[in-house]
């Protein structure tokens, strides 16, 4: 089987890009054609949420599956939070028998914040274990039980990691811990506060963690003073810069997305010098026609 | 719904209507020293003189209009002078959270009410009874009483 | 050797807590009391235990009569929550002489009718007024006591309210040839009358006469208050008539023993009237122990008056006057100036108001009674707070109108039982077998001022304050 | 302790409306800590029940009964006497006490009066904390003592997760959260390194995903 | 007032018994001030670092902070301190208050203060701060109106504790029995097996032993624990002759004939039914469960003559014991602390009317006998009139509750005071008065009760009587050296020392401490 854009690209040491589209509440396809169009060709690969924010959307393997056969390559969510072990592997396997082969193992944002607050979640395993799971299906071919599989799902595999959650002084041991249990990338949370980052990507340096993982780092390019306040206050594990907030404010509103992408900008170009960081990540929430536009203004395109 | 109710009976005049009202009074006795001193207006005073008015639980205070109380009136020493240290500000609490239930059955957690006096002041006792008779004009007998 | 005379008791509940000393003070916001170790399950006293069960139906803070104050719940409880206190409403029990240990004591009396005892020394202050400066005396080593308390020896504590004959005469062959004079005897110098307040309905006077009468000793009482139910008890009543209505009662003095007359103007012409109504009648007269009554005594003694009952007021004071002088000293100078006239055989001498402790009975004997009367600890007995709501029409708390008669006759005669062997201890440590020779026996006691004198006055000089100081 | 809280009184009050006489059965152990249902309480949602009935203008004879124990035979059996008389019963009770009341009196109907929450602890006067799920294998060793199963929202076995800010979990923000306490503890035992482990999936099992569980003690059973 | 010169000089330097930290029995000692810490508290553990009096402890490793112990705290006037937790606390979690408690807590006698100060020198061995009054009570009476005059500072006399005797002796007669002298003016008085729970009789006799002193058995035998503290405990011979046998009688260093009890005089003892255990009975060769009576008085004493003969008998059986003859005070106190010099006695014991007891009648306990401060006076004048006080060992008991009123009884004119009440406050008893009630004391001292009475160890007993003396022998000492004297002996008859409030003038009335007065709910 031959392996992913997104391996190949990482695997060559090149500078991977990639972005984020979330599946429509509702069955149309259609949607999540049209924002995977805007990214083609712009990024190595497209990560499709899994029921982001805990809000019932079109399943992540779908809408993976519609960008396979658009050409794209995908990055399938899958959240421990709504799916016991039995459910997981059988999504595993599907998942791959459907084309995709780049997962990223999350344990999910809490139900409630959803739109199902008062749904049950599942949490039988947590992200850690599911990065286990995958790695021991994909290179022993076994699955949890340890039943042989007759065609074992060769998945890139990937997990979030946040550097600005707390505590800080435990989240590279977090790191440590993911990679041993065999992740192959890693992306952040969406980097604001980059002392902060910096920090942790040396300590990660430190342990010898960039050496045996691909760091993308996140970043979401703000589309206005209030936005930014708002992430600042409300969502949890996301830091962003006192004087950054400023800066938003300081220009006048229609000229503030500008002002975010320039942001943006600055912080790919520095996270770019980072040693040990293998590419970036695009969150633009519903936002993606800005993504190919960045990707360009970084200087970041073509995409190999 | 409830509520609608209390004021249907209480409206209805008769007995409910024309007895006089009747006021209890939890209090420490380092507030007040007794409720003699209150009696005479126009109204019935049930007097429950107490160590330290943390000891009127819950259920106490709502015995008292079970027991055909209209208002029940707790007083209790001023802030940091109770005896227990704690005593007052236990009883507040007790006394919101059993508004709260009055509020809830639909007599109504106004008839129900805390005032810190110091002791020897029966002036402010008494003020506090007449307050309180007059608030019943308003509000008019309890309907489970 | 008269016929060994002794009061049995009945043990005979409270038909209301009784107003206990102690309330605790505890935070339930730091426990909901289900503690394995709690304190309310291992009191000693299992005072608790009630209030478990109790709390359901409790209208209002339930404070612990039983509670004995050991402390134990305040020292143990793991949370340290507790706090004892004295329970409110016991503090504004009774007053400054009626204390509140007093009456929780009568209750307690009366309802088990055993004496109060207790360990530990006397908590009380050294001395104060009235018969607490009284200590009474005891024998030792040369005068040995009386071993009267638990029936090893009888102490005789019967007394008479009749008139002695002054003199017997005898036949030549050593017979008696003078008459023998009727006599009117009470087996413990205590005699019970009718309160001057309380909530006195039927059955509470009924319950006074048949105590009384269970006693053999009697009821003084207003004879507007006798009806029919009341003839059980004729023999140990005491009518209690003026000069202007005792004719009116006229059938009842004839069924009579003794009668008590009102001291006023015309009241020799009474006492010739009642006699006239009953020959046989033993007359008491009833004056106030006021500043006139030692002369008035000294008068009445020389008529036909067998007793008299002479009152003081509820707090034991002299009356009529703004500086009264205690009912010890009233007693002793109604006493002495009898017995200075040479007179004091010829009377009997009853005291009442104030008479609130057994110790009262002994120290007023002593003091030169022939035997007291109490009113007020009857109403105790009955459970009365001595709130004196009823004087204001008041509904009275523990419903005096509505006790039983026999619950009533037990809790009086318990009490009478309580104090019949408290006196006994008193005149046991006396070595005094005889109540009859107690009276006025003031050898037998020790007063505060005598002693500060005799053993304090030669080591600090002379006392420069008046009173217990 | 099993930790509970009084239903709403209207949701009671409905709940017993159609009869006329009831019982209101309270428990003395762990409902009684948390003040969700010992003799106070009985008393005050009888005293509450009976004014608000009264109101309307309703009588309901309520009797009031306080049990060492509602999941104990022994204990029970002291109401015998007080719930032969009603055709329903209010208890006061963890749910493991409402069902042994049921079951041995079925001639009654039961109506339960406390939510059951947790296990958990008194952590401070008039505060009770969740401390346990009950999933039947401990293993809080691995977690310097502080358990991520009944004390993360997302039960995670690495935690924390992204959410976690300032020591408090995203999901309650006065909440700690578990895997900030499990990392100050391994930190201020110099035991951090030990947290890198990985801790292999759950047997849940011995959780009440094995279905209702037993404990069973031959050698008690005789 | 003659001065009485003693015979007998003890000398050298008295051997003090160690004092060890023994503290409560119960969780929550009850103290002069509330001390609350409110949920505020961070536990940061400040004040514990702060407070020198041991007010708030960490234990250890546990997070939590613990409750303080209120009854160390020095309570309002720790303000003017720089470790003042109130005003350091940096959260302001932590309250001080006077603790309402102390309404309920003792009597006019015994004040709360004196109780509780007694258990902080049980507990320590020394003397409580200064907030606590435990010299005076509020009986307005007797001890509680005397006062020691104002020392002239001149007299002062500077020596150390270890150099001031306060030992005194118990047999001046010179009869050919054994000179007894015992190192503080003070003994343990009478108290029955049966009464007062083994462990804490064989206690105190444990720590007479280490104080160099006595204690007495009471009228309730003589039980086989006490056998090792023999030549420390007295036989009393009462009027039920309870468990009196040769062999007990041969034990010990000093017979006691007990005549009357100051709380119950003319009375006999009682012993409830619910008392009488098996081992009770045994040692009372009586029934168990059967209530007992000493009957009163000695049927075999009915005059001074058989009163003599009665002392003969025990001298005859013991040679080398003393005698010593516990009488209550009635008015004729003097002639029979005469009548028991000629009986032959070396000691003569006169227990007041406020004396303690297991279980007395109140109307015996308030109203019969003279209190013991009439006594004193009245039996020393009379003893030196007649010329035996020097022969004579004079004990006074009853309501004799503290150190300066042992010093008061032995400047009116007695030897020594026997002390029973005292030594159980040590015991933290707090004088409920319910020694006999239910099964018995609830706090393990004057019990049978199998289940109550384990609650108190012969090692505390010991311990804490041994701290309670070692605090007053220090207000002895220091009594001592501002008259000027280097014995406790020498103080005896020097009531030219004493005041008495109510023989003062007004203005002679201000320099002394007032009568405390206070009106308590009794």
């Amino acid at each position: 089987m031959s392996r992913g854009k997104l391996e190949q690209t990482l695997g060559e040491g090149k500078f991977a890009v990639t972005a984020e589209v979330g599946p429509p509440r509702g069955a149309n396809a259609e949607v999540i054609l049209k924002k995977a169009a805007l990214l083609k060709g712009c990024v190595d690969a497209v990560n499709v949420t899994d029921n982001q924010t805990a809000i019932v959307r079109m399943s992540s393997i779908s809408a993976c599956a519609h960008l396979v056969q658009l050409g794209m390559e995908p990055v399938m969510q899958m959240v421990t939070r709504d799916r016991n072990r039995i459910a997981l592997q059988s999504d595993i396997m599907g998942a791959y028998s459907l084309g995709i082969r780049n997962m990223l193992c999350l344990s999910g944002d809490h139900q409630t914040f959803g739109s199902e607050p008062g749904a049950m979640n599942v949490h039988d395993i947590d992200s850690v274990h599911l990065i286990h799971t995958v790695k021991t299906m994909r290179d022993e071919g076994r699955d949890m039980s340890g039943y042989e599989l007759n065609v074992a799902p060769r998945m890139f595999i990937g997990a979030a990691e946040n550097p600005f959650a707390d505590p800080f002084e435990y989240r590279v041991i977090r790191l440590a811990k993911k990679v041993a249990a065999g992740v192959d990338f890693i992306q952040t949370q969406c980097v604001y506060d980059m002392a902060r980052f910096k920090e942790w990507m040396k300590q990660a340096r430190d342990r010898g963690l960039t050496e045996k993982v691909y760091i993308l780092a996140g970043v979401t390019p703000l589309k206005s003073a209030r936005m930014a306040k708002y992430m600042a206050a409300k969502v949890a594990g996301i830091t962003i810069p006192e004087q950054m907030i400023t800066r938003m404010e300081g220009v006048a509103k229609e000229h503030a997305a500008a002002e975010g992408i320039k942001i943006c900008l600055e912080t790919i170009q520095e996270l770019r010098e980072i040693p040990g960081l293998s590419g970036i990540h695009i969150m633009a929430i519903e936002w993606e026609e800005k993504v190919a536009e960045i990707v360009k203004a970084a200087g970041l395109f073509p995409r190999p | 719904m409830v509520m609608e109710k209390v004021h249907r009976m209480s409206n209805k005049g008769g007995a409910a209507h024309t007895r006089k009202p009747r006021i209890t009074v939890f209090h420490c006795f380092t507030a007040l020293e007794d409720t003699a001193s209150l009696e005479g207006g126009d109204y019935e005073i049930q007097g429950i003189k107490m160590p330290c008015s943390s000891i009127s639980r819950e259920v106490f205070l709502l015995r008292a209009f079970e027991a055909g109380a209209d208002a029940v009136v707790v007083l209790v020493c001023p802030v940091n002078s109770c005896r227990y240290v704690q005593g007052n500000i236990r009883t507040e609490k007790r006394v919101t959270r059993v508004k709260k239930i009055l509020d809830e059955i639909g007599i109504g957690g106004h008839r129900l009410n805390m005032f810190n006096i110091v002791q020897g002041d029966e002036a402010a006792a008494r003020r506090i009874i007449e307050q309180t008779v007059a608030e019943l004009g308003e509000w008019g007998l309890s309907a489970a009483a | 050797m008269p016929k060994k005379y002794s009061i049995h008791a009945h043990k005979t509940d409270p038909r209301f807590p009784p107003i206990g000393k102690y309330a605790t003070v505890e935070f339930r916001e730091d426990c909901a009391g289900s503690c394995r170790q709690c304190v309310k399950k291992r009191c000693v006293f299992h005072i608790f235990r009630d209030n478990f069960t109790h709390w359901s139906t409790m209208s209002e803070p339930e404070y612990l009569y039983t509670c004995k104050s050991c402390y134990r719940c305040v020292e143990e409880c793991t949370k340290g929550i507790f706090s004892l206190a004295i329970n409110p409403e016991y503090r504004t029990l009774g007053d400054d002489y009626w204390k509140a240990g007093i009456i929780n004591s009568t209750w307690a009396q009366a309802h088990t009718g055993s004496i109060p005892v207790s360990g530990a020394g006397y908590r009380g202050p050294f001395a104060a007024e009235g018969f607490d400066s009284i200590w009474t005396d005891m024998s030792e080593i040369v005068r040995p006591t009386r071993d009267g308390i638990h029936g090893r020896e009888y102490i005789n504590t019967m007394v008479e309210l009749s008139k002695r004959p002054m003199r017997l005469r005898f036949n030549p062959d050593g017979t008696l040839a003078s008459e023998e004079a009727p006599v009117l005897e009470i087996p413990l110098p205590v005699v019970l009358q009718q309160p001057a307040f309380g909530v006195l309905s039927k059955t509470v006077l009924l319950a006074m006469a048949a105590a009384a009468s269970s006693v053999g000793t009697l009821l003084f009482i207003k004879a507007e208050e006798y009806t029919p139910f009341f003839s059980p008890y004729a023999a140990h009543l005491v009518p209690c008539v003026t000069k202007d209505t005792y004719a009116r009662y006229a059938d009842l003095i004839k069924g009579s023993r003794m009668v008590e007359i009102a001291y006023g103007p015309g009241l020799d012409e009474a006492l010739s009237g009642l006699k006239a109504i009953n020959p046989d009648l033993f007359i008491a007269v009833g004056l106030p122990l006021d500043s006139a009554a030692a002369g008035r005594a000294g008068e009445l003694a020389r008529t036909c008056v067998d007793t008299l009952h002479l009152t003081g007021s509820d707090y034991g004071r002299e009356v009529g006057t703004d500086n009264p002088r205690h009912l010890k000293d009233m007693i002793r100078d109604v006493h002495l100036a009898l017995v200075g006239n040479r007179i004091r055989h010829r009377i009997n001498l009853v005291f009442s108001g104030g008479i609130a402790l057994a110790e009262h009975v002994a120290k007023s004997l002593i003091c030169g009674a022939d035997a007291v009367g109490i009113d007020l600890p009857l109403l105790i007995a009955l459970e009365c707070r001595l709130c004196k709501r009823c004087t204001q029409g008041k509904r009275c708390p523990v419903k005096l109108e509505a006790v039983e008669l026999d619950w009533g006759k037990n809790r009086i005669v318990n009490l009478l039982a309580a104090w019949h062997n408290q006196l006994l201890e008193v005149m046991g440590a006396c070595g005094i077998r005889e109540a009859r020779r107690m009276r006025g026996e003031l050898g037998r006691s020790m007063w505060f001022d005598d002693l500060e004198r005799d053993s304090f006055g030669p080591v600090f000089g002379k006392r420069k304050v008046t009173g217990i100081g | 302790m099993i930790v509970g809280e009084q239903k709403p009184l209207e949701e009671i009050k409905a709940k017993v409306s159609g009869y006329s006489r009831i019982l209101i059965l309270g428990c003395g152990t762990c409902v009684k800590t948390c003040f969700a249902g010992g003799e106070d309480e009985v008393a005050t949602l009888a005293s509450a029940l009976r004014l608000s009935f009264k109101l309307e203008g309703r009588t309901i004879q309520i009797e009031e009964q306080t049990v060492e124990r509602q999941c104990e035979d022994e204990f029970i059996k002291e109401a015998a006497t007080n719930i032969a008389e009603v055709k329903a019963v209010v208890s006061l009770a963890c749910g493991a006490g409402v069902q042994m009341v049921a079951s041995r009196f079925p001639q009654v109907t039961l109506l339960p009066g406390v939510n059951t929450t947790f296990i958990g602890i008194l952590e401070k006067a008039g505060l009770f904390t969740e401390k346990c799920l009950g999933c039947g294998n401990c293993i809080v060793d691995l977690f310097g003592g502080i358990c991520p199963i009944g004390r993360c929202a997302k039960r995670l076995f690495h935690g924390p997760c992204g959410g976690s800010s300032k020591g408090k979990c995203e999901v309650n923000p006065d909440t700690d959260c578990a895997w900030q306490l499990i990392v100050d503890h391994a930190a201020a035992t110099g035991q951090l390194d030990k947290l890198a482990e990985y801790v292999p999936p759950k047997d849940w099992r011995t959780s009440q995903a094995g279905g209702p569980r037993k404990v069973h003690r031959e050698d008690h059973e005789i | 007032m003659k001065k009485v010169k003693s015979k007998v000089r003890c000398k050298g330097k008295q051997q003090l018994p160690e004092v060890v930290q023994t503290p409560s029995r119960y969780r929550n000692p009850i103290g002069k001030f509330l001390v609350k810490r409110n949920a505020k508290c961070v536990s940061c553990g400040l004040c514990a670092k702060l407070c020198p009096y041991g007010v708030h402890v960490r234990s250890g490793k546990y997070t939590q902070p613990m409750r303080p112990l209120e009854h160390k705290c020095i309570g309002t006037k720790c303000q003017a301190n720089d470790f003042y937790c109130v005003k350091r606390c940096p959260q302001h979690a932590l309250s001080v208050k006077l603790n309402p408690i102390l309404d309920t807590i003792g009597d006019y006698r015994w004040s709360s203060e004196m109780i509780l100060a007694h258990w902080h020198m049980a507990e320590t061995g020394t003397l409580p701060s200064g907030e606590l009054e435990y010299r005076l009570g509020y009986s307005n009476g007797g001890f509680d109106k005397i006062r020691f005059r104002i020392p002239d500072p001149k007299e002062y006399l500077d020596i150390p504790d270890e150099e001031i005797d306060t030992s005194i002796c118990l047999n001046k007669r010179n009869d050919g029995r054994p000179v007894r002298m015992i190192s503080h003016p003070c003994y343990g008085g009478g108290m029955s097996f049966g009464s007062t729970s083994l462990s804490v009789l064989v206690g105190r006799a444990r720590a007479a032993k280490r104080l160099n002193s006595f204690t007495c058995t009471g009228e309730g035998g003589y039980p086989d624990a006490f056998v090792p503290y023999r030549d420390n405990i007295i036989t009393q011979v009462a009027t039920g002759l309870f468990g009196v046998r040769e062999e007990t009688l041969l034990h010990t260093p000093m017979i006691e004939f007990k005549y009357a009890q100051g709380a119950k005089p003319g009375l006999g003892g009682h012993l409830l039914g619910d008392k009488v255990t098996p081992e009770v009975a045994k040692i009372r060769e009586t029934v168990v469960g059967s209530s007992l009576f000493s009957p009163f008085p000695f049927h075999s004493v009915y005059s001074v003559e058989d009163h003599k003969k009665h002392l003969d008998w025990v001298k005859e059986v013991n040679p080398r014991a003393l005698v010593s003859v516990k009488v209550s005070t009635p008015s004729d106190a003097d002639m029979v602390a005469v009548g028991s010099y000629y009986a032959g006695a070396n000691v003569i014991h006169f227990d007041g009317s406020y004396g303690g007891t297991g279980a007395a009648p109140d109307i015996a306990k308030k109203n019969i006998a003279m209190p013991i401060e009439y006594a004193i006076p009245k039996v020393h004048r009379f003893l030196v009139a007649e010329g035996v006080r020097d022969e004579m060992c004079f004990m006074a008991s009853g309501g004799i509750r503290n150190a300066m009123d042992v010093a008061k009884a032995i400047a009116l004119g007695a030897d020594g005071a026997v002390i029973g009440t005292a030594d159980l406050i040590a015991l933290e008893c707090v004088r409920c008065s319910n020694c006999e009630s239910g099964r018995g004391c609830a706090r393990s001292i004057a019990t049978t009760d199998a289940e109550l009475g384990k609650q108190i160890s012969e090692e505390y007993t010991e311990q804490r009587l041994v701290n309670m003396y070692s605090a007053w022998r220090r207000q002895w000492c220091e009594l001592l050296r501002q008259y000027g004297m280097r014995s406790i002996k020498e103080l005896v008859g020097r009531s030219d020392l004493l005041v008495n409030m109510d023989y003062l003038d007004e203005e002679e009335r201000q320099a002394y401490q007032p009568t405390p007065k206070k009106k308590l709910v009794l």
